[in-house]
């Protein structure tokens, strides 16, 4: 395998490993991009009225369930080929963990908190904006890396239907039963995971209130 | 819909087949992730160890990893072992988690009470934290069973994979009713499974309903 | 095998399971039920283990003993064992492949019916070049995409054998799949402009693909034929299965696969069934 | 930031800011909060309040008290419209509460709730700024506001920055505190604010909020179980009877000296006559003592006080025979001491008193006399003929 | 069920079931709990317990408290080995718990925490039976066992298949005290148990256990931060001081009296006079009254104690000039009633009579006569000079 991804022909030219790397990333973040403007409000919504939370579960668990290749098959055999169906397919993975982490991020501030935000005078919107959804980031934070690492390792399949990315690696590699190929593939999908997961890691660390992270003994009463 | 009435038999061929695949890797990976889960609960060492390497085995392609194992594993090509194993894989390193973070969260007075009544280790284990866990540890293995039930579909890529044999028929003779098959069969199938799950943990957590 | 035939003869008994595999491509699988149909009408018992991805994979299947049967073409099966081969008429390659296959694995008596790789062009590139065989191509590789199964990047029967006959070198080659929807609807929407499709394949008269000739024969002859564990084999076996071979030819191969990819998307068994009850088998 | 807390001490009451909301405060005694009929029976049946009439005083502590479930909380969220009621009348300075768009009432009504309810998400400084930003403020005055009633309930500048995570259960209360009267609301709404803490915290922050109080004079709803807590801090109480029905409003003393029914005598529980002893001012004679310091040899025939050197006491001298030297290990440690207040700390003083008397200090804590236990039973029964005690 | 509720009511003191653990009383004042300069360090360098030397006697119910975070806990739990000491040593009975193994020793203790702590996953009756299930008794006894202890414990037999999340704060209170003392254990630690229910259950609560400990006579020791319940529970009080240092140990009266210290002294807090005649049994002389029936006709020329049918007391008429009818409308309610128990309850009875006489009642609540405030005063100077009141 070692030779494989080492070796620096592999590493230059249109189908050379960082084109593939660059690729994988853009469905990536397309996907996610999609899947969070779709499935953010929607579970913040339904978590904010509390109307509805079981068609939320059930939805997320039967998306859960679909099986992402026939998913990207039947939208080929409906659309035709090209990066749609690829999207269609990861963007309804990446939905449920979305969708469940915001919705069970806004279902568990405190109900005291939200109260007093009302209490304060705040209206609707405001108590969604201002109090839960910021309350509610380190569960949503925490579906969405989910659902990055599961679009991560699922962007492989583009190269089902012809499509780049480094599934491109693994698919050939399987043709070819070139196993050094194949691995370096998932390797590298896994190594891109990771990297990913630490980006988000770090956007976390930014943008969720340092007053809602788990203090020691030594900060708390 | 046609398609499954008037092909039932091989219909039904495929599902069995799916069925098996999806069971016995959730069964395997869950019984493993109890001791594993419970390390992790207990040790700040075992989370640091266990966690990253769960998530990098999920984040391996599943394609990559079922076409990878017979080759590591040395047995026959077309044995269901070869898509078992690394199934099994996914349900335990999504379980590590589920389990840990049910243990972790019992609440911290039971657990000190059961240890002042003179509890023993395992017997507190296997009658306080446990039961106590149940109810998030079912949850997380509805969403490992469903993943499960997904994902054995990849299987089809080395002559495994249930209703993945439709997906590849129906795509390669452009026969949208047969893939259409497949996935109402999958669904079908973690509807089914969702709902068992759900039902076997409200007989086993009564207490959870009780009250409020 | 059955543990009271255990002196080790080659004929098998007739209570032995025969496991019918299939490639993971619509031919392959009709040709399985063909041969699956025919042995359980002669009263054999047989399993079906259908879709086993690639020959890299299934050829595997029949060395460890996963399944004892599935149809195969000369050219491509001699490739898999022997890279080097250099033979392409139809009959050394059969006698060629006959030597070259492992202990323990025989293949049977060849068809007629062929079924080889060959380049396709749309109409449109046909006519806009005025191609009729790959050397009409050769000045033109270079601006052109191909598109074929990955492993066709490698394979001594692809893009190699290619440049080294032909000398024509693609401006890219594009991976799609073996044979499948994928290369068809690459062709049509103009993706690629030249692609790897099997002769057979009923997509090519539906969209008026044009199949280039082959004059340097870099694609080898393939003959479809079984290959089959030898233990297996017993004399019964081997008549039905030749009965089969005996009668079909690519004619027949192209209709099959017309039927089976005819609007109402027949299930390959019943079109096995079908076929093998006209010819009599 | 030297500025505001010292203008605050200097000038009594004096705070910064626009007065706010529907609600304004004109000084001198105005019907503030009235409450007319009002019913809330909640979708199950539960009828949380029944028929309450009561009205609230401005610029008065008014406290709810009752057990458990008895419609406290319930009477006390319809006036800021976190719950409507099922009929009745609320008016806010006249005008019904009904009228009013929640968001817009709200803002003009402080409300603090049980375990403060802060967010964890904002520092203490944006947490105690939230309602002038709401209200438009910029963000530079919402600010210093903000800093200025940090120093107001007696919170260190630096706590501005920490997260409600990082502060004790009193602190957290303090800064609820704050948070509500942020934008000065003339109206407070205080639910159980004090309940999560421990009782020492617990009184400190009864004082500080009768401290507040009489500098900022809002009108002020406290809702609390602990009838002490009520005592103390209401001059009027309203006490509630399970059913959301109201069983008594009246000042502290007339609750303890006549109470309405005997759910309210129960409630109000023993030791109302001591207890309402709190309420007198003291009216008792000082009795000279005889003193003696340390190191001093003195003739001891009765009980001798020993005073130190700035005369404050440290012991009492039994009657001994003989002269000794006063010496610290003879002392017997005194009772509680009586710093002129009420007649309850007299009596304390007395009965706490090896010697029976009672010692009474000054501003300094110098001993000035002493006060004997029987002068406190005739102050009461003074007070008793003056009409001071409610029958 | 009527068996074991009618035996504890007849015999007193009797309770089914084998004693079990490392611990037995056998009556008898004996040294059951010892801490023999005892000191917790935690990893963290923090001192929770320092030098500890205390002996909790057997039989009697012993009171840590102090303000948060001096060690109460620790110290309580270090007794069954929750925690282990970081020098000293802990007896029980004479026994060094260190040296038995930790879950046979706490099989023998009873620990009861705050906020119970029961399994939401058993019933209240298998919660109940744990421990003597653990110990190896069979499934009925156990049963039979937790069920007498619901009624000991003063709930519903009905309540024993109940989830612990379907009762209410108090009654959970109570199953966690019935499932400590389910295996009869000699000793019950207490941590904090009624912290978390309101003030008037926890009064109840309070009075149970006091009964409880009157049937069983086990060695208690409870944690508390309030320092009244210490004071109406124990009958010895430790005041932990912030460091883990055991400020003083005593007995209440004691403690009211005369605290070691300035800080055991605002610890206990005011009305340490009042609060000691709580310890006083009254030897008040108790003086006619003129009493008056509804609707008689009498000449009142000073105060007259109206009473009913059965003698029992409906309120007071002052003295008015000439004959009237006694009418109930002319009546002033009266204060608290005084039926001979301390002299806290005779001197309220006095301050809180409109007329300054506290009427003194029998069993039945029927008017014996009145006492007077300067008496109650004298009481205490003679109960001082008797020397039953420590110095
Ligand atoms: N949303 C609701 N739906 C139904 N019943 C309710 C609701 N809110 C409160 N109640 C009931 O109304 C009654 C009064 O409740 P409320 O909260 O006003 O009591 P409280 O006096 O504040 O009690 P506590 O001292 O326990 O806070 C209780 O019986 C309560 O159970
Ligand atoms: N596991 C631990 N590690 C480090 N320090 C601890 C630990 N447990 C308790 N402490 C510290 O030891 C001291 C005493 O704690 P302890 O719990 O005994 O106090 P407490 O008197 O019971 O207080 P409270 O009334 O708040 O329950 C505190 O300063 C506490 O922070
Ligand atoms: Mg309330
Ligand atoms: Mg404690």
């Amino acid at each position: 395998m070692g030779g494989w991804l080492f070796d620096p022909a592999h590493w230059s030219g249109t189908t050379g490993i960082p084109v593939r790397l660059a690729e994988h990333l853009g469905y990536t973040l397309l996907t996610l991009l999609i899947a969070a403007v779709i499935a953010i409000p929607l579970g913040a919504f339904v978590g904010h009225t509390g109307k509805g939370g079981f068609v939320i579960v059930g939805l997320s668990n039967a998306l859960r369930a679909l099986p992402t290749t026939a998913v990207l098959i039947l939208v080929v055999l409906w659309a035709g080929l090209g990066d749609f169906p690829v999207y269609v397919a990861l963007v309804l993975l990446a939905i449920p963990p979305i969708m469940a982490g915001t919705y069970a991020g806004v279902r568990a501030v405190d109900p005291v908190t939200v109260d007093a935000a009302r209490g304060v005078g705040m209206r609707e919107s405001g108590v969604l904006l201002q109090v839960e959804i910021p309350n509610a980031l380190p569960l949503i934070y925490g579906g969405f890396r989910g659902a990055a690492l599961q679009v991560v390792a699922t962007a492989t399949i583009a190269a089902y239907t012809g499509a780049g990315g480094l599934g491109r690696l693994v698919f050939d590699g399987l043709a070819l039963q070139e196993f050094g190929q194949m691995l370096a593939g998932a390797v590298l999908v896994a190594l891109l995971a990771v990297l990913v997961d630490l980006g988000f890691a770090g956007l976390q660390r930014l943008t969720v209130s340092p007053g809602l992270r788990p203090v020691g003994t030594g900060g708390k009463r | 819909m046609t398609w499954i009435f008037e092909n039932w038999e091989r219909f039904w061929e495929v599902t069995e087949v799916h069925l098996r695949l999806s069971v016995v890797p959730v069964l395997i990976g869950f019984v493993l992730a109890i001791p594993l889960g419970w390390w992790a609960s207990r040790s700040q060492t075992a989370r640091a160890i266990l966690f990253p390497f769960a998530n990098i085995l999920f984040t391996i392609p599943s394609i990559a990893l079922i076409v990878i194992t017979p080759v590591l594993l040395g047995v026959k090509i077309l044995d269901e072992i070869n898509v078992i194993v690394p199934l099994a894989v996914y349900t335990l390193a999504l379980m590590i988690r589920s389990v840990a973070d049910a243990l972790s969260a019992v609440p911290g007075n039971v657990v000190a009470a059961a240890n002042a009544m003179g509890f023993r280790p395992l017997r507190r284990f296997l009658t306080v934290d446990f039961p106590l866990a149940l109810p998030v540890t079912i949850a997380g293995l509805r969403v490992a069973t469903m993943s499960n039930i997904s994902m054995v579909s990849v299987g089809a890529l080395v002559g495994l994979g249930g209703y993945g044999q439709l997906f590849t028929e129906g795509y390669q003779t452009d026969h949208t009713e047969k893939v259409l098959a497949g996935l109402i069969g999958t669904v079908v199938l973690a509807v089914l499974a969702d709902g068992l799950l759900l039902l076997i943990g409200r007989l086993l957590t009564p207490w959870a309903r009780a009250g409020r | 095998g059955d543990p009271l035939t255990g002196d080790g003869k080659t004929d098998p008994a007739p209570t032995d399971t025969i496991v019918v595999g299939s490639a993971n491509f619509p031919e392959s699988r009709l040709l399985s039920e063909i041969y699956a149909e025919a042995l359980s009408a002669k009263g054999i018992k047989v399993s079906k283990k259908p879709n086993i991805g690639n020959r890299e994979l299934y050829f595997k299947g029949v060395q460890d003993g996963s399944i004892d049967l599935i149809p195969e073409y000369t050219g491509v099966l001699l490739k898999h064992v022997n890279k080097e081969a250099p033979e392409v008429g139809a009959d050394e390659v059969y006698a060629a492949l006959k030597k070259a296959l492992p202990a323990g694995l025989i293949v049977l008596d060849k068809s007629s019916a062929e079924d080889k790789d060959a380049v396709v062009v749309t109409k449109q590139i046909a006519a806009q070049y005025s191609l009729k065989s790959i050397d009409d191509l050769v000045p033109y590789c270079k601006d052109l995409v191909f598109g074929g199964p990955p492993e066709f990047q490698n394979r001594p029967d692809g893009l190699p054998g290619l440049k080294a006959k032909y000398a024509c070198e693609f401006k890219e080659f594009k991976a799609l799949d073996v044979g499948g929807p994928l290369t068809v609807a690459g062709l049509k929407d103009n993706t690629v402009q030249a692609a790897d499709l099997f002769t057979t394949d009923a997509a090519i008269k539906a969209n008026e693909f044009v199949v280039l000739e082959d004059p340097k024969n870099v694609f080898a002859a393939q003959n479809v034929l079984p290959l089959i564990n030898e233990k297996k084999a017993s004399q019964q076996v081997r008549d039905t299965l030749n009965a089969i071979s005996k009668k079909l030819d690519t004619k027949t191969l192209l209709e099959l696969n017309q039927k089976l990819s005819s609007p109402d998307k027949p299930e390959p068994e019943k079109v096995a069934k079908e076929w093998l009850a006209s010819a009599g088998i | 930031m030297p500025g505001y807390a010292e203008r605050v001490k200097v000038f009594g009451i004096y705070i910064q800011g626009d007065p706010i909301g529907v609600v304004v405060t004109t000084g001198g005694i105005r019907r503030v909060i009235e409450f007319r009929a009002v019913t809330k029976r909640f979708e199950d049946g539960t009828i949380a309040v029944d028929e309450l009439d009561l009205t609230v005083e401005a610029g008065t502590i008014t406290v709810f008290v009752g057990p458990s479930g008895c419609g406290k909380t319930t009477s006390l969220r319809m006036v800021n419209r976190m719950i409507d009621p099922t009929s009745g009348t609320i008016l806010v300075d006249g005008k019904d509460v009904l009228t009013v768009d929640p968001p817009t009432l709200r803002r003009g009504i402080g409300y603090v709730i049980q375990q403060a309810g802060l967010f964890p998400h904002r520092t203490v400084l944006d947490n105690i700024a939230t309602v002038p930003l709401l209200s438009g403020w910029d963000k530079r005055k919402a600010r210093t506001r903000a800093a200025e009633l940090l120093e107001i309930v007696g919170l260190d500048a630096n706590f501005g920055k920490r997260y409600p995570a990082q502060l004790s259960g009193g602190q957290q209360q303090r800064v609820g505190v704050a948070r509500a009267l942020a934008a000065d609301p003339p109206v407070l709404l205080m639910d159980e604010p004090f309940s999560a803490v421990d009782p020492v915290v617990r009184e400190d922050l009864q004082n500080e909020l009768l401290r507040l109080q009489a500098e900022l004079d809002k009108t002020i709803v406290f809702v609390t179980h602990d009838i002490d807590e009520a005592l103390k801090l209401g001059e009027r109480v309203a006490v509630f009877q399970t059913g959301g029905h109201l069983a008594q409003y009246a000042r502290p003393t007339e609750l303890l000296a006549a109470p309405a029914n005997d759910f309210v005598a129960s409630f109000v529980g023993r030791d109302r006559g001591y207890r309402t002893l709190t309420f007198l001012h003291a009216d008792v004679p000082v009795h000279p003592v005889t003193t003696a310091k340390l190191g001093e040899r003195v003739t001891v025939t009765d009980w001798t006080l020993v005073v130190d050197e700035t005369n404050r006491p440290k012991g009492w001298l039994s009657g001994v025979d003989g002269e000794v030297e006063v010496a610290e290990k003879d002392l017997i440690s005194g009772g509680s001491l009586y710093d002129g207040s009420t007649l309850r700390g007299a009596l304390d003083a007395a009965l706490s008193s090896p010697s029976a008397l009672g010692v009474v200090v000054d501003d300094v804590g110098a001993v000035t006399g002493v006060v004997k236990a029987d002068d406190v039973i005739q102050a009461l029964a003074k007070a008793r003929a003056a009409g001071e005690v409610p029958k």
